[in-house]
């Protein structure tokens, strides 16, 4: 079964750029999650997660930004979701999740 | 008096299958003529469910039926699973995104049925 | 032993669900992992049985069913319709494009059968 | 119920310019041949058909070509395929259509 999701990390300066493309659902979710959290947990910088290639996401996939965090606000850094697709940004205001995060163009 | 067309997907209650699920709304919702952010909302809304219904299935409700009925101005959408523990799928659930979700995209939502049938909504405006 | 899921699609028989059919199928293949290649081979397939299905299939044959038999080195695609005069549905016909195309994007192919099952497969590359 | 395939022509000089686009199938055909076999038969041009931004064509749409084809023929007319995307230029292949009609990057 193929994987709906890519998923790359790259180091610079202050933060972790993130960068996530395809479906993150409840299928693809689990290895999201994983590497996500593992990041979360084991840097002390602001997370910048970069959405432009990120076409669909659902309630699993806003779990899992939550989870994450919850995990860098314990050492006082952010979470930026930057270039969401509007049909993904709506999601968060549907939420409340847009006050929650730091959403960027 | 319009006609109902009908169309039945019937699948295993496995998350791997929600893509599938989505592809087929779209396919139905693009037909009918929703327009494109309409047709995203469906998409969305349809797969919430069928995620809550993944995530609270229990080994009785192997597979489920997602059931689509096209009139010329309303989808309706309806889910049935075997499993009559899933009578009220919402209820007392810590997936308050999804209900959320669901509630906002959607012009009519009841998934919590009496008689086991949950189902969604949605109206094209201007054509009725 | 594989394991094989089961998807079925139960639709009315109507030139203007063809494209609900083909987005259920590439969202099928796609989760099985098919190249992209192959994905529209099955897509354009499966196309050209509901064609041809809608063009022969008389009254009796208000709706059909596209049952995905989904194993993980071979999709099998079977068309079960109610309307038995649809048993060789390729047979003497004037549609050539539509079984040349089919016989040559999909590994087996069996359109004119006893038992009045219609089937197609394709197989994934270095997968077994 | 919505239509999935735009038509557009526009004469020029010593051929007609056809420019089509999204899905040609079972249900979309009988508004499109009507279309292109009127043209067809009301004028003795080459056809010049664009098709960069057709996404599917099935055997319904091949007959349609073949039969505009053989309206346009009668008056010593060609039909061109311009633009053909792989995974339909494939269909031409397969039925040897490729060697009725011009097909032209
Ligand atoms: N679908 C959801 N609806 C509402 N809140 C959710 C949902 N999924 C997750 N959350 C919230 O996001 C947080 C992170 O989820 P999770 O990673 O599963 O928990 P944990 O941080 O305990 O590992 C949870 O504590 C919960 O508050
Ligand atoms: N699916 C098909 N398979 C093979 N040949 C076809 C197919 N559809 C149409 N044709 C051919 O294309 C021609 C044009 O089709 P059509 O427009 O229906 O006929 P006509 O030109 O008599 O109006 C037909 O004469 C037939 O030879």
């Amino acid at each position: 079964m193929s994987g709906e999701l890519t998923y790359n990390e790259e180091r610079s300066g202050a933060s972790i750029n993130i960068f996530i493309a395809g479906e993150l659902d409840i299928y693809s979710s689990a290895d999201f999650k994983e590497k996500l959290y593992r990041t979360a947990e084991s840097t002390d910088v602001d997370l910048r997660i970069h959405c432009e290639n990120l076409k669909y996401l659902d309630s699993t996939g806003l779990g899992i930004f939550v989870g994450a965090l919850k995990r860098v606000k314990q050492k006082n850094k952010n979470i930026f979701l930057i270039n969401l697709k509007d049909s993904i940004k709506k999601l968060f205001v549907i939420t409340g999740l847009d006050k929650v995060f730091i959403i960027e163009e | 008096m319009d006609n109902i067309d009908v169309i039945e997907l019937s699948l295993p209650l496995k998350a791997e299958y929600v893509s599938v699920v989505r592809l087929t709304a779209s396919g139905v919702s693009n037909r009918m003529g929703f327009d494109i952010d309409s047709i995203e909302d469906i998409k969305v809304a349809i797969a919430e469910v069928c995620n809550k219904l993944i995530s609270v299935g229990s080994d009785n409700s192997k597979r489920f039926t997602v059931i689509f009925q096209i009139s010329k101005d309303r989808l309706n959408v309806i889910f049935d699973c075997a499993d009559k523990s899933l009578k009220c799928i919402f209820d007392g659930s810590d997936n308050e995104f999804g209900l959320s979700i669901i509630n906002a995209l959607m012009d009519e939502v009841e998934l919590c049925s009496d008689n086991y049938i949950l189902s969604i909504s949605k109206v094209i405006e201007g054509k009725s």
